[in-house]
């Protein structure tokens, strides 16, 4: 199990909770585990977010490996200019 | 083959971190480069656009017949030219062209081809539309009152729980933060809490937007035009369009600056609109009225903040309310603004809540590290005055709260290695530091932050026949990245900067890549070039492995030649990257390197800025006397382009700081929109601008680079704000800090000590 | 409205061409004779992108009519270089990174080529003074002003040599 | 649209008064061509006077100097004599936008273009300068503050051309100079502009005095309260006080995107007296510095 931080603003979908334990071995299975776990929050992750594994933001690596004991931090979408 | 496991990390570099002169360079001082309104084609027409004098109407019809009739006009579009998607291209769709309503002066409402721009000037005075004028709103603060008028009634502000039972202009909610921000403050010594203004300020490129596009009867499609992503285009013009993607090819032309304003569509999708109807080519160029109306402007903004700080210098607690509007659609870059704002401090209560707001004024674009600047202003206020109440050293405070590897960010994640303190270290080393002051003079100091963005990236490296190298990369170069990308592949290689060109491929050449913005492209498309180079190396030692008839794996690569390694270590003298190539056609054929990837891990750039001013007393004009920038970029890859993003970062700032700003009439029409009255720093403005470059390396890439382009804009506006503080003793919290505004608070002052 | 035919001497060049009345110089040296190295930024003589030298005076091309460069000399940025050989300040603004973009480079050459023909040794404040009708939204024109002193120094040299 | 380039001025004249429809005088064009762009109706006829060679010089008169009204800002800075007898006027020619701008606009298209904030009229109005207009009529001669009457627009009557501005000859111990004020340094159409011209007796005591303001007001204005605080006194600093009061009081209203009303009251008065400062170490024969 991966534990899985909400930023803020993820949070008002998740009626104000900010961790989750999820089962998942890539970014992309644990952002399915957390639609799974928290429905509301689905449409939000399928626009896109970032996840931050262990401080590296991620914004488009779904296969990117995660290990159980790693930092995992939602955050949104993000562009520069 | 992992990077970070290769010889090249930890060993000195012999190309990267040189000045070569750039390859795109003869071209750009001899005019022969070709920017977005140089092309021409053959029976080309003249595109115009017809934009709404109203900051906010309905359109109750539209009546192109008399223009249509017109001698020499060729076709008129509107909306209902183009596809009516609902789907996530619906805001950039409505903005190409308005539909049920013009949301802002300036808004594009129709549009003509003719075989003259005369012709197609006259034929938009023969388009009709009939207006029913709506209220309007301008400004952020306004927008979110309970009676505003309301853009758009389908808008439910998100992030809000319970969903609100009403429209508003209030597209989203934000949050971040961490810890107990109250008690953060009843531990406080001191707390200070201040409202900060920005105004809605533009990129200002030199070049208008501009693009010749061709569409044939086929349904195949040629587009010309400058932009800071042609992938981008293809792909959202071929949307909107209902084209197939495969049938859009979009070329790259050189790009007169961007700064994030160019990573969107504007014109392009209408003149391939205009080009299908014609059946002829259709050249569509913006007059710089229509960039400052029509194209994305930053956000306006209303911030509040309020920090706490003990005796000793530790800050306690931190807390902001952003409001940004964005313009008529939802967008502005409030979250970013939100997640950056206390990124340069390792907080352990922080709370930042941020609102997304509509407004009758065009659709907010990026710029620049999109919405950092704003709460960057505020907060390093709001931390020099706490410096002040304390009695301790701006940077020293700054150096005590500073973030460093493992801060938990105030935006969630842990910072890896970041170069924050060094930069500080450098500032406060610097002679400029500690040079004297005179009368009427303030230095200020202000941090910033950018996250940095790596992003999808495609390149094609090609050995040729005669030993140089082809380097197709799919990311407009917006300041010298070509020469940042010769150089790094000219490290790999081994082979000297000059014999590998690179240039910008069109769309049918590579896979997608990203826009250039993000601060990415020496980062990604860098990154990309190693690893084809990388590849293109272990394909030349094969080859030269099959010529010696030894195993694959027995072959380095040194010094821009194959060597035998092993058991066969000088068996063969070393065959060289042009000796290769030159056998490549009777020894298996071409010789090249790939990569498509997405790049991550950017790893954030911090900066200090110091800036000294002199300001009149009796007129309220601030001189920029002297500007330093400190600014890590994990390793300069050309330090000449890194010290002029640096230097480029801060003149905006200055000119944001000063008097840059949209100003609006009473009738929601924009009153500067042009280079007289929107006025950006000139030559005789500005100071030479000093630079510090730190280099801290980003683990995620592989000779450590991090972006540097956007951070730069970040610190400036606290930096001027801090140093007209100091120089006239009062605070300045809106901006711009221009003569009437500084004057009247100048002599408010001075009304007030005379009560005293 | 009646086209006029205009015949000047551009780059050392005669050169003929037709022209409606109402069209300016910068039109017609882009639009008609394919010289598209002065841009236009603004139209309005606010950015000096589309610098020209007309008849020995630093002039916006887009503030003169084409009508009235019957019988007067042009200098445009395609003239600079001579017999394949770039100018001094072409080859300082390239060693110096005097450029990003590039898009206003070829008003700031010659612009500052204007300037150096009346003052081969200006002060840093006079080239910034001088060079304040070009804007620059890249640079904060900290290289283009070294590359032009830079410049002027070589050149005072090479005059002093020869 | 028609353009005429005539060689002389007695033409230029002839197809000013032939036109019937709308006409315009193309001097440095620096004015004319951004209305052109910006949507307002182009004129039936346009009459180039640079090809007129009187109007292209500087000539010596009377111990004054003439200049022709296609004689463009740069050259006023390239006339030595003129620099020295009146360093105001060329420095307020010298800042009318850009060195390019300076290499096309004349002073007299300055005038002509009537701008309250035009940087020009207010050195030349206190300097006393005399416009010399030719028309169907015949000639007659104008103090420069009579030219503008309003926001583009002037007191010259259909057919008439503006052919010269006269500066006269300039009194010893005198000096003039022109400030402006715009937020940038460089670029910026003057917020609020000063220009005084003033003369001393041998003990060094201002006998005559004009100041004049611009862009505080619908036209640049003659403030003669402003001058009599000067005329009598050896610009001390109750003088300097009463003449800032003097300017300050003068504006009638403009309150624009480009200054507010309170910012402009209060930068007339500074200008002023800085304008008056400067003015005053020229008459003494002090060098001063550019920018």
């Amino acid at each position: 199990m991966v534990q899985v931080r909400l930023g803020g603003t993820l949070q008002s979908y998740s009626g104000g909770r900010s961790t989750f334990e999820i089962e998942g071995a890539n970014i992309g299975q644990i952002l399915a585990g957390l639609g799974e776990a928290c429905p509301r929050l689905k449409p939000l992750l399928e626009k896109g977010v970032a996840v931050a594994v262990d401080g590296e933001i991620y914004r488009g690596s779904l296969l990117h490996p995660v290990r159980p004991d790693a930092e995992v931090f939602i955050l949104p979408r993000m562009a520069g200019g | 083959m992992p990077l970070d496991q290769t010889a090249k990390s930890g060993t000195p570099f012999s190309k990267v971190g040189t000045r070569p002169l750039r390859p795109d360079g003869l071209d750009k001082v001899t005019g022969r480069a070709r920017f977005g309104a140089d092309m021409t084609a053959p029976g080309m027409l003249i595109g115009r656009v017809l934009r709404s004098p109203h900051a906010h109407a309905r359109i109750r019809s539209i009546d192109s017949s008399a223009a249509e009739a017109l001698p020499g006009v060729k076709a008129v579009i509107t909306a209902a030219d183009f596809l009516d998607r609902q789907d996530e291209h619906r805001d950039i769709l409505v903005n190409v062209m308005a539909r049920e309503k013009a949301l802002y002066d300036g808004h594009a409402v129709a549009a003509v081809a003719a075989t003259s721009a005369a012709i197609a000037r006259e034929a938009l005075s023969l388009i009709k539309v009939d207006y029913e004028v709506l209220p309007h709103v301008i400004d952020v603060e306004a927008a979110m009152r309970p009676d505003a008028p309301i853009l758009h009634d389908n808008m439910f502000t998100s992030g809000v729980e319970p969903r609100p039972s009403k429209p508003s202009n209030v597209a989203a909610r934000y949050q971040f933060g961490h810890g107990d921000v109250q008690a953060g403050f009843a531990a406080a010594d001191v707390v200070i809490e201040r409202s900060f203004r920005t105004e809605a300020t533009h990129q200002g490129y030199i070049e208008p937007h501009a693009c010749l596009a061709s569409v044939g009867s086929d349904g195949q499609g040629e587009l010309w035009c400058c932009t800071q992503g042609h992938f981008m285009v293809r792909d959202i013009s071929a949307a909107l369009l209902g084209m197939d993607i495969s049938k859009l090819r979009v070329t790259a032309s050189e790009i007169g600056g961007g700064f994030g304003g160019k990573t969107t569509v504007f014109i392009e999708p209408v003149a391939l609109a205009l080009s299908r109807k014609a059946g002829r080519p259709v050249k569509l160029v913006m007059s710089r009225a229509e960039v400052f109306r029509a194209t994305g402007p930053t956000s306006s903004t209303s911030v509040r903040v309020k920090m706490g700080v003990k005796r000793d210098g530790r800050i306690t607690a931190a807390e902001a309310e952003l409001k940004y509007q964005g313009g008529a659609f939802a967008g502005s870059p409030v979250e970013l603004g939100a997640m950056s704002a206390f990124a340069c401090y390792d907080l352990e209560n922080v709370s930042v809540i941020g609102y997304d707001v509509v407004t009758n004024r065009p659709k907010q674009a990026a710029y620049r590290a999109p919405g950092a600047p704003m709460s960057a202003f505020a907060v390093e206020s709001v931390v020099n005055e706490l410096a002040e109440r304390i009695g301790m050293d701006q940077i020293d405070l700054r150096l005590k709260n500073a973030a460093k590897e493992g801060t938990r960010a105030a935006y969630g994640p842990t910072f890896g290695p970041i170069g924050l303190i060094e930069t500080l270290k450098a500032a406060k080393a610097h002679p400029h530091y500690a040079a004297p002051l005179g009368p009427n003079q303030g230095r200020g100091v202000a941090c910033g932050f950018w996250f940095n963005f790596g992003g999808q990236t495609c390149v094609s490296l090609n050995i040729n026949i005669d030993g140089t190298v082809a380097l197709a990369v799919g990311t407009p170069d917006i300041g010298g990245s070509r020469a940042s990308m010769c150089l790094m592949a000219a490290e790999e290689l081994g082979v000297s900067y000059d014999r590998v060109r690179t240039v910008v491929a069109d769309t049918s050449s590579l896979g997608y890549n990203d826009v250039t913005d993000g601060s990415r492209v020496t980062f990604a498309s860098g990154m990309a070039t190693i690893k084809a180079a990388r590849e293109a190396v272990k394909k030349l030692c094969a080859r030269a492995a099959a010529i010696w008839g030894i195993p694959e794996d027995a072959v380095v690569w040194e010094e821009g030649q194959a060597r035998p390694a092993g058991p066969n270590a000088g068996a063969f003298p070393p065959l060289s990257l042009r000796e290769i190539a030159a056998m490549a056609p009777k020894t298996g054929g071409p010789i090249a390197g790939h990569c498509e990837f997405n790049a991550e891990n950017a790893g954030p750039s911090f900066a200090t800025h110091l800036v000294d001013v002199e300001v009149d007393p009796e007129t309220g004009r601030a001189t920029v006397l002297r500007y330093t920038v400190a600014q890590d970029a994990g390793k300069a890859v050309h330090p000449a382009y890194v010290e002029g993003q640096l230097q480029g970062g801060a003149a905006q700032g200055i000119g944001w700081a000063l008097n840059e700003e949209y100003i609006y009439g009473p009738d929601g029409r924009l009153q500067n929109p042009g280079f007289l009255d929107y006025r950006i720093p000139v030559a005789s403005d500005l100071p030479m601008i000093d630079t510090v470059i730190v280099e801290v390396p980003n683990p995620g890439h592989p000779y450590g680079v991090r972006g540097v382009g956007e951070t730069s804009i970040v610190p400036p506006l606290a930096a001027m704000a801090n140093a007209l503080s100091a120089a006239t003793a009062v605070r300045f919290t809106e901006l711009p800090m221009s003569p009437p505004r500084v004057l009247h608070a100048l002599e408010a002052r001075r009304m007030a000590q005379a009560a005293d | 409205m009646a086209a006029r035919h205009v015949r000047s001497i551009i780059n050392g060049d005669a050169v003929e061409f037709v022209c409606e009345p109402e069209e300016s110089l910068l039109d017609v040296l882009r639009d008609r004779l394919a010289l598209t190295g002065a841009k236009e930024g603004c139209g309005t003589g606010d950015c000096g992108a589309c610098s020209i030298i007309l008849d020995d005076r630093l002039v916006c091309s887009c503030l003169v009519l084409g009508v009235e460069a019957e019988g007067r000399r042009l200098e445009t940025i395609e003239g600079m270089a001579q017999h394949g050989e770039l100018h001094p300040l072409q080859r300082k603004f390239l060693e110096h990174a005097a450029l990003q973009c590039g898009i206003c480079t070829p008003g700031f050459l010659v612009a500052a080529k204007a300037l150096l023909e009346r003052n081969l040794n200006p002060t840093e404040t006079e080239v910034r003074y001088w060079l304040a009708g070009n804007l620059c939204r890249c640079t904060g024109y900290d290289k283009i002003v070294r590359a032009v002193l830079d410049a002027a120094s070589e050149m005072r040299e090479g005059r002093h040599a020869a | 649209m028609r353009y005429e380039a005539p060689a002389s001025i007695d033409k230029a004249v002839a197809l000013l008064a032939a036109e019937n429809g709308m006409s315009r005088i193309l001097a440095g064009g620096t004015d004319l061509l951004v209305q052109f762009r910006s949507g307002s109706p182009a004129p039936d006829l346009v009459v180039d006077i640079k090809r007129i060679s009187r109007m292209r010089r500087i000539v010596a008169e009377n111990g004054g100097f003439r200049i022709g009204a296609a004689v463009p800002c740069a050259a006023l800075g390239e006339h030595k004599k003129l620099v020295k007898a009146w360093p105001g006027i060329v420095e307020a020619a010298r800042l009318i936008g850009s060195t390019q701008i300076q290499g096309r606009a004349t002073i007299a298209g300055n005038l002509c273009n009537a701008s309250p904030a035009a940087d020009s009229v207010p050195a030349l109005i206190a300097a006393g300068a005399i416009a010399t207009i030719l028309g169907p009529n015949g000639n007659r001669e104008v103090p420069v503050e009579e030219v503008p009457i309003a926001p583009g627009k002037t007191s010259l009557q259909k057919g008439e051309l503006l052919v010269s501005l006269f500066l006269p000859a300039r009194p010893p111990h005198s000096g003039d100079a022109y400030l402006r004020f715009i937020p940038r340094s460089e670029m910026d159409i003057a917020v609020v502009g000063a220009g005084v011209c003033l003369t001393l007796d041998e003990e060094g005591v201002c006998t005559a005095a004009r100041v004049s303001l611009g862009a505080v007001a619908a036209r640049p204005l003659l403030v003669e309260e402003a001058a009599r605080a000067l005329i009598g006194t050896r610009l001390e600093e109750q003088a300097l006080k009463a003449l800032a009061a003097a300017a300050s009081a003068a504006w009638r209203p403009i309150d624009d995107k480009r200054g507010t009303k309170e910012f402009r009251i209060r930068v007339a008065g500074v200008l002023a007296r800085r304008a008056a400062e400067r003015a005053l170490a020229r008459a003494k024969g002090n060098k001063i510095r550019g920018h």
